[in-house]
């Protein structure tokens, strides 16, 4: 009930418990499950905390029109906060403008929308991601040598930020030539499909410039189905990868996409109804994977699916830090 | 006597009267679709307001012209994979060019030559060359996907608001775009080349033999399906006011549930476009009155497929009842 | 039979094998071989094409059971499906008594065969048409995906699984040779027992099989069923291969297997075709994609190489026949 | 006499080769109606093709008005007022009976269709063939005699100065024939150049004028009818004195009872009760679409039917599905070969062999040497013309009947269910069958005998069932057999509606 909210979209009667809904774009890969799983241990405590009364989760099954009509239904239905992954960087837009016109907060992660009708999004920076990646095969490399860069599916924005932002200092760099690039999607099978056919047309590789977990560990098993030296290759916290990291000595670095980015979201969401402050956009910082603390990663992994991803720990004190630090 | 009582039969009595024989087929899919509405109306009351029946036809709107689009093939005999990328294709052209040098009317213009001149082309191969329609389709749908990412490499570009406001604001403009395209669908089924299609996809032997120009038939119904894939691109691309490379993947498959779901059949001239439509208002519908039943992901897939295997198997069961 | 007699008919017989649509589809794989590899350094090492046809077992073994359904009529949507679920569903069913690792994938086998016959049961009982039916089935295992993926912490660690994906033989990889017994099978069973006539008899005519006495529904579900347990192997072989399962790791097999099919000059409609072409076709297509893989050009570009090449393809080799 | 309206002067086709007709030539004259006759796969179907411009001659010329035509093609034949009724019935089942009358030739009107002019013309053309469902009915809810009145009235709609019937009354009913004999006086008289195809001699007889005759492709007769009898017409067409059609009846009947049920429904039959010894031969007749099929298709197991009490070759109940038919000696040879007949895409062997197929167990390895030695057997024994090799497709209507109820001879059935089976078949053919069928009843087998054929079903039964509405209305013995006898009968309610 704050007439003059202190964030963006909320306005008119909001009062707690209330009601979330959760606009998943496609919820069957295990990152999603794994997400969905965060968003819902907290949304546990926030109910118990009396503030949060229901959970409504929609399920777009990957397609973007089916996503908008959903979000349409949460606006029919008048839930207090929308929580989004969204499928299309563009498409949701209007839906969320009449969303956000209604009233209701909207807390967008992990895929953003270019739309300014938002209470917040919340996210780790995708160029930075990029960038940070090429900063480290670029090192490994002693800025000198041949490699091949793995993109995920094309026409998708979060691919395609990943790898502009490593683009500057690959300019930066002529040593470093790019043998070929690839675009799959995000997933073990086609990456090694791709690698292998790759390394048969390139007798000579110094590394693999990844930009996707999955991507990376399907280039490691390529290296060593087809019998060739493992070369410095980036990553993500995928766990088939960091063990195979771990088996294979690899020289590597990685990052990570955190799944409590749902919880985060939840969170987040209720802290604006509640009338905090929320900054228009939370920069989650990206944790790093590197030799120094892949056996702390890999010392958890039990508590993990085996094809999903070994997130970083995380708390309220760290949700709490992280909306105050702008 | 009965001479003088048939020829005085006026035209329109015949034509009203073939069409009411031609919903004999779809009257068990229609209760289905009417309960669905009702269970809709009553869950969300909402939906009887201006605003709630505009939002509601707008979700509903692309849908049904894919299956309308899917129909038209299927029932010369042919079928599309490419329906998806043509949607992408028609709303990348869309979010390219209406605030360029070409203008919302060249914009429009260029997207439906794209849709009709591709339609157009896909028939030739697949009526001249007798080739498979389902496999040049799929090349197909690879070479439209990837004109797509070349027009617009990443989602991005843009529709006038007017235009967006008036299409898929809170009017519901865009039902009423859907009766004027079902309307110009009666027409073209009502012109000798449009009423050929049902005999082209039965019997393309015996129509030749009847003086029917089959091939003309079958390629004409390849450029309108195009035509009516990029203007549902071209909705997407106002209703969501900007253009994605790869909006529209899903609209493949689900053309094709909502055709057969509308008792379109694989053999061509089996069926009619009205159950088509049925078939795609009964997906969407689906999809809302899920979300206010609160069914969870699980249960959305589990019902869904309950859902479409139901709507297809108890008309089946209704008819051996008898 | 005179001599003479004898010549006629294998110069006969030769060219009806020259000219058949399998030997064409192998004739055009050759080519594109050739070709590639002046074109591409590399493309032709023996290790590429060995990894090549290793890739197109598992496409090929999905197409098996694609060709007995489509042979028979029919349809098969949800074969992704159950790629994904026999990999990811796998690790489900270990049992720490069976060190063989053989209980979990009989198991897993079991599973999936009993989901093609549902399907079968929902053709030949319910009447609902194939590619409802199937693309029903594929959306109910995707909500069964929701529970099973991830579900348990378990690594694949079968050892039966990890060798059919890794293991060489006499130097040809497991999976080649699982795919060249299930040919040897599958072309048998097609083309010289009275359950394959059967399958042809109804893809043509379903009515008229009916009347001769084929047991329709029975067929269907067998048909269906087949193509469940093909779908699992290929799903097994690619957990095998991938070292580990996820959702989503059967997906490019739908089209592949429908694309291999008809690329190999099965008709769609049902009634005409052979396994003998969706060999060539399946390894047609992994080396499509291979080679445009190596290709230099934007992603929009290689899409349109890709179909394009498709096209081409299917003009040399792919011209129906006139029905009806 | 005035010139041919169309003529088609030394004229061959060859399909794969295999020649079909071998420069053969016809004249069709206003104001007669022309017989083509010849025995199945002579190529009658072949040169109305070429007449109508379906088929393009390999050499040789077609000419309308005396003059040759170049590109002779269908949109052509039917501005020079060449209509055709095609053999094989082609229309849109989801279509109403105007729109597939007017198919290919609509009345417009600012671009779209005309559906009063329409709705005028195709009516006046229904009338001329006595069709009288609404013009409205989809042709998919009409039975296979309605739909070739609607084939025959789509001739008609076109005004035709040459009219061409492949076959017209090979699934008519007595009435119906009746109805288009009168019809094609009446466009005989008007000047109109008819060419008519028929396996009935009767008929050819009662209304032709002029024959040509058609054997392996070459015209071995054209000449006037005048003077000529059934016999004689054989004659031209076999090349040798014919014997008796039908073969000399003697009852087999034993008193083993092959089939017996009572309250028997299936479909539109509704509580049938019947007694079918082995060695009968019984009749099942009545106008075409009173249910008879059904009686078949449920004494079969092929659709749902419910009954009292039934005893089948000894054994209680009916067959619960076609398997279980085949298993206790049913066999059916249905009357829609090209659908439920045949696999035409298929090769012939294959067709002959499915039944077997069938019924042997499902993973047994096949023999090819076997199945050959078996298919050349039937094939012998049906004189059934073709290579095997070759796709069903390439065979003519007559032959492919031969294969539909050869198919079923290695299982030795002991009912034999036969709908319609001289459907389309030439008299030699028909008395090969007629004889197979009495041998059949004479080795202690049954036979139901579906027929729209009626004399076929005088000389050949025991007893005739006559159907109407669903009921067996009267069931006459052999010694009450006759054509009248069962027309009345079938006819019976019409008579008593007249009557009051
Ligand atoms: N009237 C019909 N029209 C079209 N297809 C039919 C018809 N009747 C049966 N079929 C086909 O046959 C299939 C199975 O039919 P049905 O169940 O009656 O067979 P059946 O002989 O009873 O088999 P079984 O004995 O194995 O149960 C159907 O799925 C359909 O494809
Ligand atoms: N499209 C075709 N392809 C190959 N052979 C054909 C084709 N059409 C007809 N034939 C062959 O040509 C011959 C003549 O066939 P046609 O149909 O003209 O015979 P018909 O005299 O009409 O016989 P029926 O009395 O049985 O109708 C047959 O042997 C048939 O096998
Ligand atoms: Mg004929
Ligand atoms: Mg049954």
């Amino acid at each position: 009930s704050q007439a003059d909210a202190a964030a963006n979209c909320i306005k008119g009667d909001r009062k707690a418990p209330y009601t979330l809904g959760w606009a998943n774009i496609y919820s069957v890969p295990t990152w999603m499950k794994q997400t969905q799983g965060t968003i819902e241990a907290e949304v546990e405590q926030l109910k118990k905390e009396g503030l949060v009364d229901k959970l409504v989760v929609t399920d777009a099954q990957g397609d973007s029109n089916v996503q908008i009509q959903q979000i349409q239904s949460m606006i029919d239905a008048d839930v207090d906060a929308i929580i989004l992954i969204a499928g299309s960087s563009t498409a949701p837009a209007r839906v969320l403008a009449d969303a956000c016109a209604k009233g209701i907060a909207i807390i967008n992660f992990d895929s953003l929308v270019d739309s300014n009708d938002v209470t917040a999004k919340v996210n780790t920076d995708s160029a930075q991601w990029g960038e940070q990646a090429t900063k480290f095969m670029i090192d490994a490399l002693g800025g000198k040598g041949k490699i091949l860069i793995l993109n995920g599916p094309a026409g998708v924005s979060v691919s395609d930020d990943r790898r502009a932002g490593g683009e500057a200092l690959l300019k930066a760099n002529p040593d470093i030539q790019i043998l070929a690039e690839t675009n799959t999607a995000y997933n073990v099978a086609p990456a090694q499909e791709a690698v292998t056919s790759l390394l048969f047309a390139n007798p000579e590789i110094d590394g693999i410039l990844s930009f996707g977990g999955a991507l990376s560990a399907g280039a490691v098993l390529a290296l060593d189905k087809q019998g060739r030296e493992q070369v410095p290759i980036t990553g993500e916290n995928a766990r088939q990868f960091l063990e195979l990291w771990k088996e294979k000595g690899l020289k590597s670095w990685a990052t990570m996409q955190p799944n409590w980015l749902g919880a985060f979201a939840a969170y987040t969401a209720v802290q604006a109804l509640e009338g905090k402050d929320v900054p228009a956009f939370v920069k989650v910082p990206l944790p790093i994977i590197d030799n120094s603390n892949i056996d702390e990663y890999l010392a958890r992994a039990k508590d993990f699916p085996a094809d999903g991803y070994i997130y970083s720990p995380y708390d309220r004190e760290l949700f709490a830090k992280l909306l105050a630090q702008q | 006597m009965s001479d003088t009582s048939l020829a005085s039969q006026s035209g329109t009595a015949l034509y009203l009267a073939i069409q009411r024989k031609r919903n004999i087929g779809v009257r068990s899919l229609f209760l289905v679709v009417l309960a669905f509405l009702v269970a809709y109306g009553v869950l969300f009351p909402g939906l009887f307001t201006a605003t709630g029946f505009a939002k509601f036809t707008q979700s509903w709107f692309p849908l049904a012209l894919v299956a309308m689009a899917q129909a038209i093939l299927m029932l010369t005999g042919g079928i599309s994979l490419a329906i998806g990328a043509l949607v992408s294709l028609g709303a990348v052209v869309a979010a390219t060019t209406m605030t360029g040098p070409l203008g919302v009317t060249g914009g429009t213009l260029l997207v439906c030559v794209v849709g009709l001149g591709i339609g157009a082309a896909t028939g030739l191969i697949v009526v001249k060359l007798r080739l498979p329609a389902i496999v040049v389709t799929l090349a197909g749908s690879f070479i439209i996907a990837g004109a797509a990412l070349l027009v617009l490499p990443r989602p991005g570009g843009a529709i006038p608001d007017w235009l967006s406001n008036s299409l898929a604001g809170n009017t519901p403009a865009a039902f009423g775009v859907l009766v004027v395209i079902v309307l110009a669908w009666k027409l073209y089924l009502a012109t000798p080349l449009g009423l050929s299609l049902y005999a082209a996809g039965e019997h393309p032997v015996g129509a030749y033999r009847s003086g029917v120009p089959v091939d003309a038939a079958r390629i004409a119904a390849y450029a309108i399906s195009g035509l009516l894939c990029t203007g549902a691109g071209l909705f997407v691309a106002a209703q969501t006011g900007s253009g994605d490379p790869i909006i529209g993947n899903s609209f493949t498959l689900n053309s094709i549930a909502a055709a057969v779901l509308g008792g379109i059949g694989f053999l061509g001239g089996q069926g009619t476009m009205r159950g088509a439509l049925a078939g795609s208002l009964l997906l969407s519908l689906m999809i809302s009155v899920m979300f206010f039943l609160g069914f969870t992901p699980v249960a959305q897939y589990v019902a869904q497929g309950l859902i479409i295997i139901g709507a297809v198997a108890l008309p089946q069961f209704r008819m051996r009842a008898k | 039979m005179s001599i003479s007699d004898a010549g006629i008919l294998s110069r006969s017989r030769i060219r009806t094998i020259v000219t058949s649509r399998p030997f064409l589809t192998f004739a055009i794989v050759a080519l594109v071989w050739i070709v590639a590899s002046f074109v591409s350094r590399g493309f032709g090492a023996y290790g590429h094409l060995r990894y090549l046809v290793e890739l197109a077992a598992v496409i090929g073994i999905v197409a098996a059971g694609q060709t007995f359904v489509v042979i028979a009529g029919g349809i098969d949507l949800s074969v992704a499906a159950i790629v994904t679920v026999a990999a990811v569903g796998l690790p489900l069913f270990a049992i720490d008594a069976d060190p063989t690792g053989l209980t979990p994938i009989l198991a897993v086998l079991a599973m999936t065969t009993v989901i093609g016959l549902v399907n079968g049961l929902g053709v030949a009982l319910l009447r609902v048409h194939p590619m409802i039916m199937t693309l029903a089935m594929a959306t109910f295992l995707q909500g069964l995906l929701i529970i099973i993926a991830g579900g348990s912490a378990v690594t694949a660690s079968n050892p039966l699984v990890s060798w059919v994906g890794n293991a060489r033989p006499f130097g040809v990889p497991a999976g080649i040779l699982v795919w060249v017994v299930v040919s040897v099978v599958v072309l048998v069973v097609m083309h010289a027992t009275p359950f394959g006539a059967r399958l042809f008899a109804m893809g043509a005519g379903p009515l008229a099989a009916k009347l001769s006495g084929v047991p329709i529904a029975t067929t269907t579900m067998a048909v269906y069923g087949i193509s469940g347990f093909m779908a699992g192997l290929a799903g097994i072989i690619v957990l095998g291969m991938n070292g580990q399962g996820y959702v989503g790791i059967g997906d490019p097999y739908l089209l592949a297997s429908i694309a291999a099919v008809v690329l190999g000059g099965t008709s769609i409609l049902g009634g005409l075709g052979t396994y003998a072409g969706s060999i060539p076709g399946a390894i047609l297509l992994v080396t499509i994609t291979a080679l445009i893989t190596v290709v230099n050009a934007s992603p929009g570009w290689r899409s349109i190489l890709f179909g394009t090449l498709i096209l081409v393809l299917l003009l040399l080799s792919g011209r129906e026949a006139a029905r009806r | 006499m005035s010139a041919p309206i169309l003529a088609a002067r030394g004229v061959s086709k060859g399909f794969f080769g295999n020649p079909v007709l071998r420069s053969v030539s016809i004249e069709l004259m206003p104001g007669r109606v022309h017989a083509l006759l010849g025995e199945n796969g002579a190529g009658k179907s072949t040169l109305i093709n070429l007449l109508s411009g379906a088929l393009r001659p390999d050499s040789g010329t077609i000419e309308i008005d005396g003059q040759a035509v170049g590109h002779h093609s269908p949109s052509e034949a039917r501005r020079a007022g060449i209509a055709v009724v095609q053999q094989e019935l082609s229309l849109t089942s989801s279509l109403s009976i105007a729109e597939n009358i007017g198919l290919g030739a609509y009345p417009r009107r600012h671009g779209l269709v005309d559906y009063g002019a329409l709705a005028a013309r195709a009516g006046a053309a229904c009338d001329l063939v006595g069709l009288h469902e609404p013009l409205a009915t989809p042709v998919g809810d009409l039975s296979l005699g309605r739909r070739q009145m609607v084939e025959i009235a789509k001739a008609l709609y076109r005004k035709p100065r040459v009219l061409i019937l492949d076959e017209p009354t090979s699934s008519l009913s007595a009435t119906e024939t009746r109805i288009l004999t009168g019809l094609l006086e009446r466009l005989r008289a008007e000047g109109v150049a008819i060419l008519y195809i028929s396996h009935r001699l009767e008929e050819v007889m009662r209304l032709c004028q002029h024959v040509t005759v058609l054997k392996d492709g070459t015209c071995t007769a054209d000449r006037s009818l005048e003077g000529v009898n059934a016999a004689g017409l054989v004659r031209l067409m076999v090349g040798r004195d014919p014997g008796d059609l039908f073969p000399h009846w003697t009852s087999t009947r034993t008193a083993d009872t092959a089939i017996a049920i009572s309250g028997f429904s299936a479909g539109a039959m509704q509580d049938v009760a019947l007694d079918i010894k082995a060695g009968e031969v019984l009749g099942i007749g009545g106008l075409v679409g009173q249910g008879q099929e059904d009686l078949l298709l449920g004494l079969y197991g092929a659709i749902p039917a419910k009954v009292a009490s039934a005893t089948v070759n000894g054994a209680p109940g009916l067959p619960a599905n076609v398997p279980d038919a085949n298993r206790r000696g049913l066999a059916y040879v249905p009357a829609d070969r090209k659908r439920e007949g045949l696999h035409l895409i298929h090769p012939i062997i294959t067709n002959l062999m499915l039944p077997a197929f069938a019924r042997m167990p499902a993973l047994k390895l096949r023999s090819r040497s076997a199945e050959r030695e078996t298919a050349m057997r039937l094939a012998t024994q049906f004189a059934i013309k073709g290579d095997l090799g070759r796709a069903a497709q390439a065979l003519s209507g007559g032959n492919q009947q031969k294969v539909a109820l050869a198919k079923w001879m290695p299982h030795d059935p002991s009912v034999l269910l036969l709908n319609d089976p001289t459907r389309g078949v030439d008299v030699e053919t028909k008395r090969e069958i007629y004889n197979m069928l009495s041998g059949f009843a004479a080795s202690g087998k049954a036979v139901i005998l579906l027929s729209s054929d009626t004399p076929e079903l005088v000389h050949l039964c025991d007893r005739v069932a006559v159907v109407r509405e669903g009921k067996i209305a009267t069931v006459l013995d052999h010694g009450e057999l006759s054509e009248e006898a069962i027309v009345a009968a079938a006819m019976g309610a019409e008579r008593e509606r007249e009557a009051a």
